[in-house]
This record gives structure tokens, C-alpha cells and sequence, in this order.
């Protein structure tokens, strides 16, 4: 019988693990897989060469906020409709714009979102992002009333495919939003929930 | 004054602007006649995020310049807007009126004599507060947008789900209400017909006695109409229980029958 | 680019299915990833051949009852056990679909479940509830095949901590949530007020 000595049984271990794991592994994880002590520097080197065993296949191992995992490459998407059309909602843009309002200003308040989007924010937004798990309330403003801080959660990340919050889409100049050129003012009335193209 | 900002427009849509799409077709106007298509209004509401974006599609709709205002022209035509919505006597968001009242405001405060300085930064401006939220929100609006166009994880990819069988006794999995909420919003933004199928209290009550007449039925022959209710639950429960028989008729779940008039009413499954 | 005629590709798109399948899979599912007809004798052959190449890794590809899936090789059950002992089961999102259309919509067929969800619903989920004692065949509709009307259990609102039915999360407000992504929607969608002529 193979040992966890043996490299390349290490490595199949490794794999079978993510393969099967239902959330994304940390490299600190993956070390309690062994009873031995195997090194950190050492399972990331396998985790390097299983990246590379999987190019140009049907799935990819990714590094993501909350560590690595298998994902399908999104080339295979439309294929895989055809078999589960049941997914996530598509949210709509209360919910869309408070989700960007937590990433990219957080941590907020309630109060902070409703100040940015001019409208309350209706508690049933709030908890569709809390059940998709990807915001979560990390400590109470020191303000009367004691409002919760909202941020993103490592989830959110995961699920965009991103291992952290500097990869998220850089925000628009302020400057070019000022200048209402035509073209430019354009693209800002584009709808947010209609992407087809129209026949006018 | 001569500025053409600051004359006073009657509150009007801007020409050529739909206010709504009803079945795809743009309506130019709110309709003066009697009948206002009560969606029409609706829709105007539901399509705008609030007075900022009311207000930021107002502006660049026109390509006017965000750093200047014409607080005169903007502020009629967004009150245009708020009194077409108001004449569809819809409840308007507060927030609406609010940014009226603050339009208003700064229109008012623009009107007073200030002192001679020039140019877009004067700190003394009082659209300067409204330009930053414009801008805060439009970043955000914007930000919003992206994120919604990125892979979300089993909406645009999948992960792998690859089977552990459980050696020890096997666990059945958790469901909690929330789990239930989430498949339906799921069910809505795939299926059309769904989008607007509100499933109220009431109805949920009518669906539960719909089953309980149904198993009460089961291995029965025909039963008196009256022993499906209960008088001493109420009058509440008594219209429900009834709503729900004649949803079951409806559904062909079960057959009412009545030999003559004033003969006894027996209820049985469609399907014995 | 790939096409399916190309039978690597179709190798790497049933693979990948499978990989990342909630339930097991037929293979008349398997043949609706395409859509061009692709024989079933074609597939069975590629799946044999995928079953060939897992040989000696971790994960296997198995034909079971209700169709093939991939396992996590039953020798890699102790690491595996390792790393996420206590990791509840979680149903798949066609099991909670169908468990929501039940409870809000009973009684139903299977019919009615079918057109709601869009798409039909496998004898394998309602399996799964109907041995949860969650569901139950309550009468019969009278149209023909005499489908059965599937209802709640008292165990279901036991197991979910309800009192009466009246106790499920209202449903009303969640249309706000969420954006329909139907096409065929897209008018209601129209947001009214953008007229700018657009360069698609």
C-alpha cells in the first residue's frame, strides 16, 4: 500500500479532497488531512501542479477569500443550464445597488445605504443578501440606536470568484462622471435590467 | 433676473419623454381622459430607484452639466413627474417629496443675491451637497451594475459537487424556513408567469383547507356539505373553508352534487 | 474553438456534468446537454471511457440506480473525515424547489409542479420527499391519468418548527427581490425612461 511519503499519493489525497469538499479549503485545512506533519510550503506546490493537470479541461482549481477550490470553467455553462436551470436568483437593482453600497464602503450602517441611495432600504433586502450569506453584520455603530455594521463576507467573494476585496472592480472616476459628454453619459442610462439588444 | 433658469415653468413632462412602457409601448403622456392604466403609474414608480435616480436620469438625459444645475428646469420637469405619479393617487414615497421640497430649496437659495464670485467650485453654491449625492449614487448605481455582470457563483458557474458517502448513520439535511423563502425567489426570476404571483396569507389559508378537505374526503363515500364546516370556528374560517371547496370544484379535485333544489348537498373526490 | 462533433470536447462536457451534478445522472439526462442527438450508445461508450481514465485516483464513476455519479473512493473516506466531520447534508435545489411549491401551492400534481418550475421534475425528488415523510399523495385529480395531489405532512411542519402552514415565510414582498430572466419578460421590464438611441 502507497504511504502519505509517497509524493504522488499526497497528491491524489489532495485532490480527492477538494474535489469533494463543499466549500473552499484553506491551506491550513488541507494540512489536517495528514496525521504527518507535511509542510505548508509543500501543499501549495501540489495545489500549483494540480492547477496546472486541469488546464484546458472542464473544470479549474481556483484560489479564492476563503481558499481553494474546484469550480466549473464558466465555458461549460451552457451546457450545464440544459441539465439544472434551477439556480440563484437574478436580484434586482434594490438589492443589487445595496450589495455594491456594503462592498465598496463598508463597514455601513442602514443608515449609511439609505443616506447613498436616497430611499429606505427594505428589511427584506437586507436579509436576501444575509440568507445568500454574503453580507453579515460585524459589531454596532457607537451611535444612539446601536446600528449594525454591515460588510461582505468571504462567501461574497468566493462566489464572484475573487480571493479579496482589492479585486473587485475598480469604482468609476468621480471625473468622469461629472463630464456629460454623450457618449459617456449614454452608458449611464443603460438599464440595469435589460441587457438585450432592442430594435427601436 | 433675466436667466432663463430662473423663470418660472409650469410643472410639465418633458416633451417626447415616455413616462411609461405599457405592453412595450411608450406612453408620451399621462392620459387626461378618465381611465389612467393604474400599471402605467405603477410602473413609473417601480422603475426608478428613488429621487436620486429620478433625478440623475432627468440630468443626463439632457446631457446637462452635473456641476451646474439648472435647478428652474430640472426641478419643473421633476415635478412633473411627482405629479403624474400623485395623479395616478398613488401612495408617493416620502422620499420623493422630500427631494422636491429640497430642489425647491435650492432653487429658492439661488434666486437670493450672492455675492459677485464666479465659477463651479463657489463653496457658497447650495447645489453643491445635491452634486455629491448625485455622484455618490450614480458611482454606486454604476458598481451595482458591474458586479451584476461578473460570474456569480452556480448562477454563471458551477462547483463541483462530488458524493462522500457517510460511513456512520446517515444524516437527513436541515431545512429551515429561510431555505424555503430562497428556492421561491429562485422559482420567480426564472418563471414569468410567477413575477407578480403574490401568494398572500389568505391564500395560503385557503391552500391548507384545500388539503385538509381533500384528506377529510379520502376513503368516504359522499358527505354532507355541512360536515365540512366547523360553525364553532368562526365566521373567518367558515369563508375560507368555503373558498376552499369551490377552488377544489374549480380544479376538478372534487364533486359537489344536489339531486333537486333544497335536497342535501354532498361533496365526494372527483376520483374515488 | 471545440464543437461537440468533436469527441474529446463531448468527453470533457459529460465529464464535467457529472462532476458537478447534485444527483445522479441518466443517460437520457446526459443527452440533454446537447442539443444535437447524440446516441445514447455514444455516450454509454464515453462514460466508460471516463470510468476508465479515473482508475486509481480518488473519486470514481459509478453507476448506480438512479445514474451515474461520481464517489469519493470509499479507501479515502478516513482523510476526508479529517477535514469536515460534521458537515450536514444539504438538499439540492430541485428537492427545495419542489418541497416550496408543495407547501405554498397544495394541493398540486406533479403537472402543476412542472409548469411552475418550467421544467419536469424527476421521480427521484419527490422520492426524496415523500421518504422524508415531508409529502404525501392526499387524492387524486380528476383529468386524464388521474395524477396524484401531493400535499404537506404534519412532520413537515413539525421538522421546520411550524405551527400551521400560515407560518411559512410570506411571500408577497419577494418580487421586488428579484428580476425575471425570461426574455419574454423583458417589456414589463423595460425600464420607461431611457430613450436614448443606443449603439449596441
Amino acid at each position: 500500500m502507497s504511504t502519505i511519503t509517497d509524493l504522488a499519493y499526497l497528491k491524489i489525497v489532495l485532490e480527492t479532497a477538494l474535489l469533494t469538499a463543499q466549500e473552499p479549503l484553506t491551506v491550513h485545512q488541507l494540512k489536517k488531512l495528514f496525521t504527518e506533519d507535511v509542510k505548508a510550503a509543500l501543499i501549495n506546490d501540489i495545489l500549483d501542479e494540480v492547477q496546472q493537470a486541469w488546464k484546458g479541461r472542464g473544470i479549474e482549481l481556483v484560489k479564492l477569500a476563503s481558499g481553494w477550490r474546484f469550480r466549473a470553467r464558466a465555458e461549460f455553462t451552457p451546457y450545464l443550464n440544459r441539465l439544472t436551470p434551477e439556480k440563484p436568483p437574478r436580484y434586482s437593482r434594490a438589492v443589487m445597488e445595496t450589495l455594491a453600497i456594503i462592498a465598496y464602503k463598508q463597514p455601513v450602517t442602514r443608515g449609511d445605504i439609505e443616506a447613498i441611495r436616497g430611499v429606505s432600504v427594505s428589511t427584506s433586502v437586507m436579509q436576501t443578501l444575509l440568507e445568500r450569506g454574503w453580507i453579515e453584520v460585524i459589531g454596532h455603530k457607537d451611535v444612539p440606536g446601536r446600528p449594525g455594521l454591515y460588510a461582505t463576507t468571504h462567501k461574497f467573494l468566493d462566489d464572484l470568484g475573487f480571493a479579496t476585496l482589492r479585486d473587485l472592480p475598480p469604482l468609476a472616476e468621480l471625473s468622469t462622471l461629472v463630464i456629460a459628454e454623450a457618449p459617456a453619459a449614454r452608458d449611464e442610462e443603460e438599464p440595469l435590467v435589460d441587457e438585450a439588444p432592442r430594435v427601436d | 433676473m433675466t436667466d432663463p433658469d430662473f423663470q418660472l415653468t409650469p410643472p410639465e413632462l418633458p416633451a417626447g419623454v415616455p413616462i411609461a412602457h405599457v405592453f412595450g409601448q411608450p406612453v408620451l403622456e399621462v392620459p387626461q381622459d378618465l381611465f389612467i392604466p393604474p400599471d402605467a403609474l405603477q410602473v413609473i414608480l417601480e422603475s426608478f430607484e428613488g429621487p436620486l435616480d429620478l433625478l440623475l436620469y432627468l440630468i443626463r438625459k439632457q446631457n446637462l452639466d452635473v456641476l451646474n444645475i439648472p435647478m428652474a428646469e430640472v426641478t419643473a420637469q421633476y415635478m412633473g413627474y411627482v405629479d403624474a405619479m400623485r395623479g395616478g393617487r398613488l401612495e408617493l414615497a416620502a422620499e420623493y417629496l422630500l427631494m422636491a421640497a429640497l430642489l425647491i430649496e435650492i432653487k429658492s437659495r439661488l434666486l437670493l443675491p450672492r455675492p459677485p464670485v464666479e465659477g463651479d467650485d463657489d463653496p457658497d453654491d447650495p447645489r453643491a451637497e445635491l452634486v455629491r449625492r448625485l455622484l455618490e449614487y450614480e458611482q454606486m448605481k454604476l458598481a451595482a451594475l458591474e458586479l451584476d455582470q461578473l460570474p456569480q457563483a452556480d448562477r454563471d458557474f458551477a462547483w463541483l459537487a462530488v458524493l462522500v458517502e457517510q460511513s456512520a448513520e446517515q444524516r437527513l439535511p436541515e431545512v429551515s424556513p429561510l431555505d424555503l423563502r430562497q428556492a421561491w425567489l429562485a422559482i420567480l426570476s426564472r418563471a414569468k408567469h410567477n413575477r407578480h404571483h403574490k401568494v398572500e396569507k389568505d391564500e395560503l389559508s385557503v391552500r391548507e383547507q384545500m388539503s385538509w378537505i381533500v384528506r377529510y374526503l379520502d376513503g368516504r363515500d359522499y358527505v354532507a356539505f355541512e360536515e365540512l364546516f366547523d360553525i364553532h370556528k368562526g365566521v373567518a374560517h367558515l369563508v375560507v373553508n368555503f373558498i376552499a371547496v369551490l377552488e377544489l370544484v374549480k380544479e376538478g379535485m372534487i364533486k359537489v352534487s344536489q339531486d333537486e333544489p333544497y335536497q342535501p348537498i354532498y361533496v365526494r373526490l372527483a376520483l374515488v
